[in-house]
Parts: structure tokens; C-alpha cells; sequence
């Protein structure tokens, strides 16, 4: 045993970009914190991929005991965590993984299964139409997150294979993205409220862009006849749960995102054997269910 | 000579601007080795038809004939390619650049792989420079230099080439005596070389020196060519301005009131040390010397742009400090300042608006700008200083050099100032308007102004001037009255010879 | 600002006056023309509710383009709009729950206009480069929005229960009020920019610093003002913002710059300073949001409307010098 | 030329002097605040710090040659991605399948020519229609970005190559692939610039365009000329970067254009145009890496980082304007 204290870094997506990624970042803090014999070292790449290499190339210069990363490209940064590797610095993968090409390099990820919660998301909407009804003639609009990010792709892939399945008559009509943002959301929103008279979907790639297609139908006076369904459930997601006007969403919590994470990262300096994909599971939450939850604390 | 062919001709050049006919079919021809002048008031569209010769305008009708062969001067390269070079009237240099490489700026020599020759570029401005013998090296910054001579390095563009026809737009019109002579024996050289020279000025005597014919342009159209030799001033003014004037040297014997401004032992770094003067009410003070003597610099220190290290400035006895043009306006004194492009104009801005600036915050009808108010001041001054502009409306960047320069003075007569400072007032003014100021500083004085001019012209200041200043090197060499003042007198007394004396 | 007058010039009146028409006025008649296209493309363009939607989406950009109309004519730039925004945002959501509205928003227009006194400063008075003194708070700003909210979202808590929602959301006389309140702004702050003295001395200021100077106008503090002005406006967005979504996220401001300067710029004032108008910049404003919802329900995909938009906003400043030069393309050599 | 080199390195000597300040700081508050047991200053973390110093670096160097010439061009960043992709994209083509290895020439030649057509189309707008290169680039910012999209949606184009990889890691006498390029880079551009007749002549029409024009000098083409340079370097940036990531998302490189153009105004360089300093540059890229790497060395979190970042761009500028402060008696305008 080498140390009796770890020194782990993590190099972060993009914190500010919105209040989970920030979350995660002091739940993070936290952990590492509450934990005696972990030191943390924690950066944040600003989404940008050049940054987030040379931030690994830092931590191995460093000399960190393990290496967290929240892959802002999931190929880009295999070269990097190879260069991890071959210091025989461990390497875990937190939140969205990297590419198959990269499994050989890394100990571990541990996050959320974004594919799935799409496809989740695709069944809630599916089984509301079914309840009101209209499981045949209903049509759906998508707000996807920010073009590239890997939460995006895999959430919207994950939502537009599931729907024909589980309800092969609702129609997709259109996808736009609303980069994360609830403002740029609510303009799509307004466009697609003006452009079909007929919306009785929406799904949004986050409750923040949901909650801003939402915003933008109460404006309209149209939010009666639509379904809102959304992913990673922030509290104002919740809130509007609450208040009836969203429908459902996806249950998920940065904090327990970010103790995976740093869990993972003991356990492989600990020499114990972890799965290499260990998901922590996002249950469905609907306005049915949701009392089973408390209220998200981003 | 009168019988050598042209070397260049402009036949029936028409040029319309919006709003403006600036040239109205004009004819101008020049022979080899001829000074050809070229006269009209400002406005009158001289540099407008240099311009098209240089192919920086295109003429709406007309032909341009070199050696009696038609050529299309599409823009300023083909001028060049076509042996015609002009010196502009307003500075045309790129101040972060060194002097060598504005004087060849756009054809600097080349080494192989479209390398700079520094070396012969070096060497032909240097000899250059000699010629107009220049005390600064091909390698200074032009920002670094003086206006009079930044004009200089225009001139010097002349003697790059071996050109056809050589334009000088107003040279003059910022240099001291002593680089005129210069450019005088400059003009002789390429006369002998039988180069055809177009020569610009405002300046009557010097026009009749150096110049064989004389050609006058008047609102844009072409009034006829006299032989230099043959005619007179008051012929060429009345062909230029419709009638003749009275150059009668004013009536200098002023009314002069109780003192105004008074400086005592003011020093500025190393621009100026140890100036004392006094300005009466009523009187004209004239500042007279070399280029660098640090005229524009007191100027500028009275009017709280510069910090004084030693002295005090008093107005009507009482001490004042002016840290700001804002202090000094808000004490009465206004500065008709030296350079109009710098710091004179906002050239984008309209005729009234640069006339009314800086009372523009009393200019107000509740909290608005009181558009009729500052008509009525501009169109009162455009009539006094017979300001040559479309409309009121105008974009003074469009307007004439002169009339430019005229919009400047009008700005700070309206000011109705206690004490009135012009550097160089009258830069670029035709003879018309020329007189016109010189008897409104004078009427001025005679309402009891204190006025301080700075001018490089002698004629000028012996003019206007009840005293006048002798400064060399920062230093107020000697204080004449107009009464017992000559030409060598103060000529020997802004070279340095002489020591200085206790100032009046 | 101004124009060359039509004395009577040889060369046709009519003639001349459509040039004249054209010179001044390039910007709109760019604008009618895709308004055209568009309609075309899709009759719902002109729909009075798309209209109004779309205006009302424009305010907040709208609102923050009036002042930086004020910084660019005087000869700078402000590229902290953006960040600055999402600070007025998230103050005024926090401060809201905790003191209320009527205390929450004077609050919050003084936090937001104390930076703008800052870069003010910065820029006018210690002479620092505009751009780097901006892009550098855009940076500052955002650590301090994320220091002040903890990164959280912020959400007012009780949204019935407040009258906070009506300068987002309201409707008077069948007008948005945002719409009422970006147009009342433009109204004011057009005045005291073409009517004012202080308005006279941005121009100056911009146009030619030293000439100002030498005019006797207090260079530095005309720039200040302009900031403060700056920073007002984008208080006033992030007020709209607020109370549209009663909610927001740290980054609701972010990029916004660029789509200011672009509105602003759109509507021809150049980056020169000395050259710009309110009532251009609204032009400008109202083309970028009616390019984007126009493309948006033409349905094309959203890669597609970036490189339309290229090309409409090249097309439309194209059109607008070439008319003010009165030829097609550029003499230059 | 002798004295305008001397005047370069007194005009860009605050960002020399503020390395230095960093460096010191960083080793110092490095011992106490940083887990590592290595010195900020160790050599392998200086020759990184050169490496990372490569994408914006290669790109503000051109940055500083447009600027120099009067312009700007904020579309760099997208002609990266766009450069990226093609790179990437090229060499899983079945036309190229045979050519094994020879591939990555053939690759690495056809994302440059994209970068220098890319930039050749924002020259020759800029040339022929006289809109101003600020608003030509936002465009085409928008635009090319567009393009990016378009050629693989919103998926990242990836293809690993590690012969390119081992390549791209590999280093000479110490230095890192990208660190050879970066200095190539600034050396040759700031001989074109200070010894070459096209380096004048864009000097002059930045800094009088007017006078250039009346000097006959062909200002069109050395426009293009300089865009098309920045395009190829902002392709090359792209090149050496993703010869070793083997991935790029249609998003990366935004926010270049502003970090590049940081470096270069904190160099020293001149935003109107006229005068600037390619070493300068090279300074401002350091600096701004430098800062980056050190506030991670001794562990500042998110917020601290952006707020630290804004004021120390301003601070430079601050310090800049001290030295080269003018002496009591000049003329203050
Ligand atoms: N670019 C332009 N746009 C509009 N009007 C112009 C332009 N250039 C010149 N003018 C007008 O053409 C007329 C002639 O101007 P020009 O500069 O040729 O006069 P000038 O004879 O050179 O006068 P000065 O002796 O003062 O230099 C003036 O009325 C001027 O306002
Ligand atoms: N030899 C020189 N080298 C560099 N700058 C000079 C030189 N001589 C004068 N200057 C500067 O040029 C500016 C104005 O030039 P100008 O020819 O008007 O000189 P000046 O100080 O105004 O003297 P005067 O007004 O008496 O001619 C002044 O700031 C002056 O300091
Ligand atoms: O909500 C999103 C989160 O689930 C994802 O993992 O990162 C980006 C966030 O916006
Ligand atoms: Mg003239
Ligand atoms: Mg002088």
C-alpha cells in the first residue's frame, strides 16, 4: 500500500453549464471531502475538448493515484486516458462513457445508462397517450440537448428507436435542439406551437428544456392538450409535476452520479474488482409515482 | 516653350458629387518643364480635378490625354503607370510605418522571394531626404513627426520616379519658409528634367515666383490661363473671386483695454521653459517661428490639454488653473487648434453639428437639442467666413480643405470667447477668405478680444499682429511691437542668433 | 447619422431620390424583402400571433441591443451583455423570494449597474481596450453568477402568488408587455441619443475622440455613461427574462453577445463608432429574430438555417453599403 | 527592421513581464496549495505547457496578421471543426482505401486546402462587397458551423489512427509535435510580416487603408491573401491537434475566436490595425495557458477560475498601460 492517503483528480464536462453538472461538482467536493483518506483535485474542462486533454496530461504529470473524467468527446479523449494507461494511472469514466475503442484503457465507468432513460422516457409518453386515448393518432415534437454532447445523442437515440415499438402510430414530427438551455428551449417551442396546430407530445432531452417548452405552451394557452416528458428531473420539473401542468421524466440524481464516481475510483485503487459498466439505475417518475421521490435538490 | 506640345491634357472633365457639381467641363493642359498653377477659391474643385487626373475619382464626362494619347486612369495605380503623380493635399501617410517606407508605400524595392530590399530602400530615401535636406532618417516613425514634417515625406514622394507630371496639392500650406525654399529648388530640379508641374496654392506671391502660367478655377467650371509673366495678383484674384480686395494692412493701431491673459515663467517639460507674455484686451498677439518651437505646445497648455511643471496663467489678473478644454471654454478661451483632420472635425459628422459642438449642452429647449438654434449660428458663420458647403446638412469630410478649415474657426468664433487662440489659421484658405479672417481677428479685436495667433506665415503675422512673440527652441526670444518690427529682424530672432530678451 | 442632402443634382429627381431612398434605408428594404420570401415559404410568417410572438422573443436581445447601441457609436464594444444578463436574472429570481419584487428589482438594477460603472470605468476613464475589458467580465461575471447562486438553478417559489410575471408575460391592450416596455425603451432612449446633447456627444466622441476632446466634452465620462447605460438595459433583460420564465438557469445570458452585436451592427452602425441609430438597431433586431422563426417554421434543419442566416445577413449589410456607395461591388483595388 | 523589433518587444514587455509574475506566483502558491509533490516549473510541465499552448496559438498567430491588416475573423473556430472533420472523415473513405498509411498526407492536405478555401471565401466577400470583415466573419462564424453539421449531424467524427497518434504524441530534442509546429508557425509568419513586401503592405492598408488605396497598393488581394493564411492555420491547428484526439465533436472550437484574439490584443497588438507584434502573440498565448494550467495546479474550483481569469486579462492591460504610460507633459486627449 503505497499511500495511506489517495490523490484522485476528475476533469468535468462543463459545470456551469447547468445546475447538474454543478451539483455534481459539490456533491463531488463532498464526498471527497467527508472522506479522510482522499485527496481531490477537481477540474473542469468548460466543455472544450482541447482543455479536458491537457487537464489529463496535467493530472498524470501530477502524479494523481486515479484519474475521474466526464468525457467531453467520447473518442477525443481516448489518446489521453491511454497516456493515463500507460502510467498505469487507473482511469474511471463518470456520467456519459467513452468509445468502445477506449474500453481497453479504462478501469471503470459508472453513471447513468442514457440510452435507456430515452427509451424510458419514450414508454412514459407512450403509456399517457395510451391512458388519454390517443395512442394512434398522437404527435410528438423533441427538444434534444446540446448538438455533440454524448447525453444528447444517446438520450435521443435511445427515445426514437423505443417510440415505434411501444407505439408505432405516434408520430415524431419534428426534432430541434435546445442546447440544455430553458430560454432557447421556449423559443423552439413557440415556433413549433405556431407552425402544428395538432402537438399532444413534447420530449425534452432535460426537465430544463422541458420545463422551457413548457413555459412557452402555458403562453400560448396550449398546455392543456400536451404531454411533457422530460429527463433528468430538476426540481422545476418536479415543481411543475406538482403543479400538474408536466407529465413525467426521468429520475435522476447528480449526487448519487458523483459518489458512484468517486466510489468506483476507491474501490479500483483498493485492488477490489468492480464491473466495468456499473450504471446506477434513473427510474421513471410521473406525476403517479412521483410522491415515492423527494424533490431534487438542483 | 510656348510652343511645345502638352504633356498631359484634361478636356471638358465633368465630376457631380451628391448634391454637387464639383467640376463643370473643365480644360487644363501642361507642357514638359513647365510650373502650371492652378487657382480658385476653396471649393472651387482643384483638388477634385486632380483627383480625377490621379484616377481617385472617375469623371462623369471628359478625356485625360498623356503625350496626346487618351489613357483611362481607372484608379491610382494606372495614374502611376501613366508617369502622373500627385502629392495630396491632406496627409495621405501611414503613421505607424517608418518615413522610407511611406515614401515608397506601394512599391517598396524587392529581393528575390518578394523580400524587402531595406538596404537600397534605405539608401534612395536617405539621398532623398538629403535633397529636401531633412533632419530626421529614412528609419524614424512618421507618428513621431511634426505635420510641417510628415508634408516634407509627401514631398519627398515626388522624386521616386522619374514621372511625366508632378501635382502639388497646397505643399505649402504647413511648411516654414525655410523647407519652402527647399521644395522650391525641388520644383526647379524637376523642371529641368522637363517634368509638367501642377502647382496648388493659396499663396499668391509664391505663385508668381515659381509658376509660368496660371490657370483659375471658379465654382468647378474653368475661368481662362493667364501668362505668369503678364499678368497681376488682382487680376488673377478677380478672375478667381469676381472681384478685388483690399489687402490694406488693417488698422493695427488697436484699442488696446486693460490686460486679458497674462503668463508668467510657464515651462512644460522640455517643449517649452520659462514663457511670460501678456495678451491685452482689444489686442493681437502674433507667435512666430521655426517648426518645433513650441507655439502649438503653449497653446495647448493655456487651453488645459498639457500640464505645465512651472508658471502660472492669470485671466483678467486673477490666477485660473485649467486642467481641461472644459475648464479653459468655461474661462472664455477658445483654440482654433493646428491640425483640422486631428483635432478639429469630426469629418463623419454634418457641417451645423461640428459648428455647434461644443455648446451644444446650451444650445436646449428643455432637455433637447434645439435644431433651429444651431442652424441660425451655423448659417450666421457660414455667411461671415463665406463657408462653400451644399447644405448645413453636410458631411464635412466632403467639404474642401479650405472650407474645412473655415467650419473649424467658425466653431470657436461662436463661442464668443474673452480670449481667442488660432494655430495657424488660415492653413489651406484661399486669398478670399484669407482677407475675410484676417479682418475678423481684426474686427474682433476691435470688439475688445484678446487674441493669440500662431501662424508659420510672416506676411501673415506682420499682418494681424499688434506684438509679436519671436520663440525659438521653447524660448520667447524677443517681443517686437508692429510699429518697430522688420522682416530680418524677426527672421534673425526665431533662428536663435541672438540672445533672448526680458518679454514684455 | 447624417446624409448627404439632394440639391438639385444633374442625373433624374426620381432617379435620385430612389438611390437616396435606397442609401438610407438599405436595412429595411432587405428586411421587406425576406419578409416576402418568407411569407411565401409560409403564410403562417405574417400570422398577427407569429408576429407578435416573434417581437416578443426578440425584447430580450432587443432590450440589451438599445444600449449597446450606445457603446458601439462611442467608439467601443461590449461583449459582456450576455453573462451580465444571466447575473440581473438569477439576482432578481434569488432577491425575489427573499424581499420581494418591489424591493427585488431596484436591488437588482443597482447590482447589475454597479458593473457596468466598473467596465465603464475601465474603459473610460483608465483608457483600457474595450474588448478584452469586456470579454474578460463576460468571464468574471459568470464566476460570480455561479459563485453568487451556487450553480443552482434559481425558480421564484411561489409563482401564483406574485404579480412578478407580469413584465414577462403580461398582455395590455392586447400588447405583450414586453413588447410594450421594449418599445417604450427604444422610444426614450432613441430620443436622448438623436435629440440630446449627451446623445450629440457619443456621436462626437465616437466619430473623432480627440476632435471631442479638443471641443471640450469629458471623453472619459461620455464612454462611462455609455456603459452605465449598457448595463441598465441588460438589467431591464434580465428583468423580462426573469419574469418570463420565472425560473432560470446560470447560463440563460450566455452567447447573447454576439447576437446583440450582430442586431446592432445589422442595423449599420459601424464598429468604427461615430455611425448607428435606436431606430436602426430595432431594424436590426426585428431581421435576426424574423430570420430565425422564419426559418424555424419553414422547418428546415437547424444546420441548414445557420448557413441560411450566413447567408441573409451577408446579403443584407451587402445590400445597405452597396446602396450608400451607390455601386454593387467594392472599387477597391 | 532593427528598431521596430526593439519597439515590439517594448510594446508587448507587460505580458513578457506578467509570465514571469505567473511563473513565480504558481511555483510559490504551488508548494503549499498543490497535491503534487512535482515543482510548477519542472521542465516536462513547461514543455507541456508549450504543447497545450498549440491549438488557440497556431490560430492567434494568424489572428494577428488579419488584425495587423485592419480586419478580424471570428470564424475561425468553426473552420477548425470544419477542418477537423474533413481530416478525420477523409481517411475512412473507400477512394483512399488502398493507400494504407499514405492516407494521412492525403488527409492532412485536403482539411488544409478546406481551411484555406474557407478562408478565402471570407476574404473575397470582404474584398468585392466592402461589408466589414467583423460582421462577414460573425456570418460566416454561423455558417460554417452550419457545414460542420452537415457533414456528419450532430455524431462526432472519429477515427482513430495511432500510427497518427504516435505521431502527433511523439517528441524531438524534448519537444512535442504540436510545440514544432506552434514555433514554426509564429517564426515564419513574423518573418513574412516584418521582412516580406506582402508583411508591409498589410501593415500599411491596416493602418491608413485610404493612403494605401492613393499609394496604388492592390489592397483586395493581400485581404484575401491573409484570410486564406488564417484559414490554413486555423486548419493546421486542427490538423496537429485531432492527428492526436482522433475525434471532434461538431461544436469544438467555439469560443476560439475570442481566445485567440485575447492573445493577440494582449500582445500588444493594435485592434484598429496598423501595428502589431506576432512574438507578442505568442507571449498572449502562454500567458492565457500558463494561467489556465496554474489555477488547476494549485486547485481553484470553477467559479474562481472564470472570476480569476476576467480580472487577470484586465490586470494585464492595466499593466500594460503603465509602462507604456505617457510622460506628464504630453498632450492628453
Ligand atoms: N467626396 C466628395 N463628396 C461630395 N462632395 C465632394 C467630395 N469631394 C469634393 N466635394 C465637393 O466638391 C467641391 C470641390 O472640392 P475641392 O476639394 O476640389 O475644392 P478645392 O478647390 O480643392 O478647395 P480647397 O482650396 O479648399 O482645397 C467642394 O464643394 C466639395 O464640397
Ligand atoms: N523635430 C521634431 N521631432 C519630432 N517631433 C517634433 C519635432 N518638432 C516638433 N515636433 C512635434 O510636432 C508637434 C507639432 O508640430 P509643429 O510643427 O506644430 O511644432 P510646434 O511645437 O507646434 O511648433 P510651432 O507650432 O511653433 O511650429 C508638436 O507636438 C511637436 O512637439
Ligand atoms: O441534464 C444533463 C445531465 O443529465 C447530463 O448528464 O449532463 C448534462 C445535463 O444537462
Ligand atoms: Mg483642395
Ligand atoms: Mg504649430
Amino acid at each position: 500500500e503505497a499511500h495511506e492517503t489517495y490523490r484522485i483528480g476528475i476533469t468535468q464536462n462543463n459545470v456551469g453549464v447547468d445546475s447538474y453538472q454543478t451539483t455534481y461538482e459539490s456533491a463531488f467536493i463532498a464526498a471527497a471531502e467527508a472522506n479522510p483518506n482522499v485527496e481531490a483535485v477537481v477540474l473542469d474542462a468548460g466543455g472544450d475538448v482541447a482543455r479536458q486533454i491537457a487537464q489529463v496530461e496535467d493530472l498524470i504529470q501530477q502524479e494523481v493515484d486515479a484519474i475521474i473524467i466526464w468525457p467531453t468527446n467520447g473518442e477525443a479523449v481516448i489518446p489521453a486516458v491511454r497516456k493515463a494507461f500507460q502510467e498505469d494511472i487507473p482511469v474511471i469514466v463518470t456520467n456519459s462513457n467513452i468509445a468502445e475503442a477506449g474500453f481497453d484503457f479504462v478501469a471503470s465507468f459508472s453513471g447513468p445508462d442514457n440510452i435507456t432513460q430515452g427509451s424510458r422516457s419514450a414508454e412514459i409518453m407512450c403509456e399517457r397517450f395510451t391512458d388519454l386515448g390517443i395512442q394512434d393518432e398522437a404527435r410528438v415534437v423533441q427538444i434534444s440537448g446540446q448538438p455533440g454532447y454524448t447525453t444528447a445523442i444517446e438520450r435521443a437515440q435511445g427515445f426514437e428507436e423505443r417510440l415505434p415499438e411501444v407505439c408505432p402510430n405516434v408520430e415524431l414530427v419534428e426534432t430541434q435542439p435546445g442546447d440544455w438551455n430553458r430560454e432557447k428551449s421556449q423559443q423552439v417551442m413557440e415556433a413549433f406551437l405556431v407552425k402544428y396546430d395538432d402537438i399532444d407530445g413534447v420530449y425534452a432531452g432535460d426537465d430544463n428544456m422541458g420545463v422551457g417548452a413548457l413555459n412557452a405552451a402555458v403562453a400560448a394557452g396550449r398546455e392543456d392538450g400536451i404531454t411533457f416528458v422530460g429527463a433528468t428531473n430538476f426540481s422545476v420539473g418536479y415543481e411543475a409535476m406538482e403543479a400538474g401542468t408536466y407529465w413525467g421524466s426521468i429520475y435522476q440524481s447528480p449526487v448519487d452520479d458523483a459518489e458512484a464516481a468517486l466510489q468506483t475510483a476507491i474501490d479500483v485503487l483498493n485492488g477490489e474488482d468492480v464491473p466495468f459498466l456499473n450504471y446506477f439505475d434513473t427510474p421513471k417518475i410521473t406525476q403517479d409515482n412521483m410522491d415515492e421521490f423527494s424533490k431534487p435538490v438542483f | 516653350m510656348t510652343e511645345q506640345k502638352p504633356v498631359l491634357r484634361l478636356e471638358g472633365i465633368v465630376k457631380t458629387f451628391p448634391g454637387v457639381r464639383a467640376l463643370d467641363g473643365v480644360d487644363f493642359d501642361v507642357r514638359p518643364g513647365e510650373v502650371h498653377a492652378l487657382m480658385g477659391e476653396n471649393g472651387a474643385g482643384k483638388s477634385t480635378l486632380m483627383k480625377v487626373l490621379a484616377g481617385m475619382h472617375q469623371p462623369n464626362e471628359g478625356r485625360i490625354l498623356i503625350d496626346d494619347k487618351p489613357v483611362v486612369m481607372t484608379n491610382p495605380i494606372a495614374a502611376k503607370e501613366n508617369g502622373v503623380i500627385l502629392i495630396h493635399q491632406e496627409l495621405s501617410l501611414a503613421e505607424e510605418m517608418t518615413v522610407a517606407e511611406n515614401v515608397f508605400l506601394g512599391e517598396l524595392p524587392r529581393k528575390r522571394f518578394g523580400l524587402v530590399d531595406w538596404k537600397t530602400l534605405d539608401d534612395r530615401v536617405g539621398t532623398i531626404l538629403k535633397q529636401l535636406n531633412c533632419d530626421f532618417g529614412p528609419r524614424t516613425r512618421i507618428g513621431s513627426l511634426s505635420i510641417a514634417k510628415k508634408q516634407m515625406c509627401e514631398i519627398a514622394r515626388a522624386l521616386t520616379h522619374s514621372a511625366k507630371v508632378v501635382v502639388f496639392d497646397e505643399p505649402t500650406a504647413s511648411l516654414t519658409d525655410s523647407e519652402k525654399v527647399v521644395l522650391f529648388d525641388i520644383i526647379k530640379d524637376l523642371q529641368k528634367d522637363g517634368v509638367g508641374i501642377i502647382y496648388i496654392s493659396h499663396r499668391m506671391e509664391e505663385t508668381f515666383k515659381i509658376t509660368d502660367r496660371i490657370s483659375v478655377l471658379r465654382d468647378g467650371a474653368y475661368r481662362g490661363t493667364l501668362n505668369t509673366a503678364e499678368t497681376t495678383e488682382d487680376e488673377v484674384t478677380h478672375l478667381m473671386i469676381g472681384r478685388t480686395l483690399d489687402t490694406s494692412n488693417g488698422t493695427n493701431v488697436s484699442n488696446r483695454g486693460e490686460v486679458k491673459l497674462s503668463v508668467r515663467n510657464l515651462s512644460c517639460g522640455n517643449l517649452f521653459h520659462d514663457i511670460s507674455f501678456d495678451v491685452h484686451a482689444g489686442e493681437i498677439v502674433g507667435f512666430y517661428g521655426l517648426v518645433g518651437a513650441g507655439r502649438t505646445e503653449i497653446a495647448e497648455t493655456l487651453f488645459g490639454l498639457r500640464r505645465h511643471s512651472h508658471g502660472q496663467i492669470m485671466l483678467d489678473g486673477k490666477e485660473v488653473t485649467i486642467n481641461s478644454p472644459v475648464e479653459a471654454i468655461a474661462n472664455g478661451i477658445s483654440l482654433v487648434p493646428e491640425s483640422r483632420k486631428e483635432q478639429g472635425l469630426v469629418l463623419g459628422m454634418n457641417c451645423r453639428d461640428n459648428m455647434t459642438l461644443p455648446q451644444i449642452s446650451d444650445l436646449t429647449q428643455g432637455p433637447f437639442v434645439s435644431g433651429g438654434a444651431e442652424v441660425d449660428i451655423y448659417k450666421d458663420y457660414q455667411k461671415r467666413l463665406e463657408i462653400k458647403a451644399p447644405s448645413w446638412r453636410s458631411i464635412v469630410g466632403n467639404l474642401s480643405g479650405g472650407n474645412q478649415q473655415k467650419i473649424v474657426i467658425g466653431k470657436w468664433l461662436s463661442m464668443k470667447p474673452k480670449v481667442l487662440i488660432v494655430d495657424e489659421p488660415t492653413r489651406g484658405i484661399d486669398v478670399g477668405s484669407k482677407s475675410e479672417i484676417h479682418n475678423l481677428l481684426r474686427e474682433l479685436a476691435g470688439q475688445g478680444y484678446a487674441i493669440i495667433v500662431i501662424s508659420s506665415e510672416m506676411p501673415e503675422v506682420l499682418r494681424v499682429s499688434d506684438r509679436i512673440v519671436a520663440m525659438y527652441s521653447g524660448r520667447i526670444m524677443r517681443t517686437f511691437s508692429a510699429a518697430e518690427v522688420t522682416e530680418d529682424s524677426l527672421i534673425h530672432a526665431i533662428s536663435g542668433l541672438g540672445g533672448t530678451d526680458a518679454a514684455a | 447619422m447624417t446624409d448627404t442632402p439632394q440639391k438639385t443634382s444633374s442625373g433624374g429627381l426620381n432617379k435620385a431620390h430612389v438611390a437616396q431612398f435606397m442609401a438610407r434605408q438599405g436595412i429595411l428594404v432587405a428586411f421587406i424583402l425576406f419578409i416576402i420570401v418568407f411569407t411565401m415559404a409560409n403564410p403562417r410568417f405574417l400570422a398577427v400571433d407569429n408576429i407578435l410572438g416573434v417581437i416578443r422573443s426578440s425584447t430580450i436581445i432587443g432590450v440589451m441591443a438599445l444600449g449597446v447601441t450606445f457603446v458601439v457609436i462611442s467608439g467601443n464594444l461590449d461583449l459582456s451583455v450576455g453573462s451580465m444578463m444571466s447575473f440581473s436574472t438569477i439576482v432578481v429570481l434569488d432577491l425575489h423570494d427573499k424581499l420581494g419584487p418591489l424591493l427585488a428589482i431596484p436591488a437588482m438594477f443597482g447590482m447589475t449597474m454597479c458593473l457596468g460603472a466598473f467596465i465603464g470605468f475601465l474603459v473610460g476613464y483608465l483608457r483600457l481596450n474595450s474588448l478584452i475589458v469586456t470579454l474578460g467580465m463576460l468571464s468574471a461575471i459568470h464566476g460570480l453568477t455561479l459563485t453568487y447562486s451556487g450553480g443552482k438553478n434559481m425558480d421564484i417559489a411561489d409563482k401564483e402568488g406574485t404579480w412578478f410575471d407580469v413584465f414577462g408575460q403580461g398582455v395590455v391592450f392586447g400588447l405583450p408587455v414586453p413588447i410594450l416596455i421594449f418599445g417604450l425603451l427604444a422610444l426614450v432612449l432613441g430620443l436622448l441619443l438623436a435629440r440630446t446633447p449627451f446623445g450629440r456627444q457619443v456621436y462626437a466622441v465616437g466619430g473623432n475622440g480627440t476632435a471631442a476632446t479638443f471641443s471640450g466634452i469629458r471623453r472619459a465620462r461620455v464612454v462611462f455613461l455609455c456603459y452605465l447605460m449598457s448595463s441598465f438595459c441588460v438589467a431591464f433583460a434580465g428583468m423580462l427574462q426573469a419574469s418570463r420564465s420565472m425560473g432560470s438557469q446560470n447560463t440563460v445570458g450566455q452567447g447573447l453577445e454576439l447576437e446583440v452585436l450582430a442586431a446592432v451592427i445589422l442595423g449599420g452602425a459601424s464598429l468604427m463608432g461615430g455611425s448607428g441609430a435606436i431606430y436602426k438597431t430595432v431594424i436590426g433586431v426585428l431581421i435576426l429574430g424574423f430570420i430565425q422563426n422564419g426559418l424555424l417554421l419553414v422547418g428546415l434543419e437547424f444546420y441548414v438555417q445557420f448557413v441560411v442566416t450566413w447567408v441573409i445577413i451577408i446579403l443584407a449589410v451587402w445590400l445597405d453599403v452597396a446602396a450608400k456607395r451607390g455601386k454593387l461591388w467594392s472599387p477597391i483595388a | 527592421m532593427s528598431n521596430e523589433t526593439t519597439k515590439d518587444l517594448i510594446k508587448s514587455g507587460a505580458i513578457w513581464g506578467f509570465i514571469v509574475l505567473e511563473l513565480i506566483f504558481f511555483s510559490v502558491a504551488g508548494a503549499y496549495l498543490s497535491l503534487s509533490d512535482n515543482a510548477f516549473m519542472d521542465l516536462d510541465n513547461m514543455l507541456l505547457l508549450l504543447k497545450q499552448s498549440a491549438p488557440i496559438g497556431i490560430i492567434a498567430v494568424g489572428m494577428t496578421i488579419i488584425m495587423i491588416n485592419g480586419n478580424i475573423d471570428l470564424s475561425v473556430g468553426a473552420t477548425y471543426a470544419l477542418a477537423a472533420i474533413v481530416l478525420l472523415d477523409s481517411m475512412t473513405w473507400p477512394i483512399f482505401a488502398g493507400l494504407g498509411n499514405w492516407v494521412i498526407p492525403v488527409a492532412w492536405i485536403l482539411a488544409l486546402l478546406t481551411g484555406v478555401v474557407l478562408g478565402a471565401i471570407n476574404g473575397i466577400i470582404v474584398w468585392k462587397t466592402g461589408v466589414d470583415a467583423f460582421i462577414v466573419t460573425l456570418a460566416s462564424m454561423l455558417g460554417y458551423r452550419g457545414l460542420v453539421f452537415m457533414m456528419n449531424g450532430e455524431q462526432p467524427t472519429s477515427h482513430l489512427n495511432w500510427t497518427l497518434v504516435d505521431f502527433a504524441e511523439a517528441q524531438f530534442l524534448g519537444l512535442h509535435t504540436a510545440t514544432w509546429f506552434l514555433l514554426a508557425v509564429t517564426i515564419i509568419l513574423w518573418f513574412v510580416m516584418t521582412r516580406t513586401v506582402h508583411g508591409r503592405n498589410a501593415h500599411a492598408i491596416g493602418d491608413n487603408r485610404e493612403a494605401a488605396v492613393n499609394a496604388g497598393i492592390r489592397v483586395g488581394p493581400h485581404i484575401v491573401i491573409n484570410f486564406m493564411i488564417i484559414g490554413f492555420l486555423a486548419a493546421l491547428s486542427a490538423v496537429v491537434f485531432y492527428s492526436e484526439s482522433g475525434s471532434v465533436n461538431p461544436n469544438d472550437g467555439m469560443l476560439y475566436e475570442l481566445w485567440a484574439i485575447t492573445a493577440v490584443v494582449l500582445g500588444g497588438t493594435k485592434l484598429a490595425g496598423g501595428y502589431g507584434s506576432i512574438i507578442g502573440t505568442f507571449g498572449g498565448v502562454i500567458a492565457i495557458q500558463l494561467l489556465r494550467k496554474g489555477l488547476g495546479h494549485i486547485g481553484a474550483d470553477t467559479e474562481t477560475v472564470n472570476l480569476v481569469i476576467g480580472l487577470i486579462l484586465i490586470a494585464v492591460l492595466f499593466l500594460d498601460r503603465q509602462l507604456n504610460l505617457k510622460g506628464e507633459e504630453e498632450l492628453r486627449v
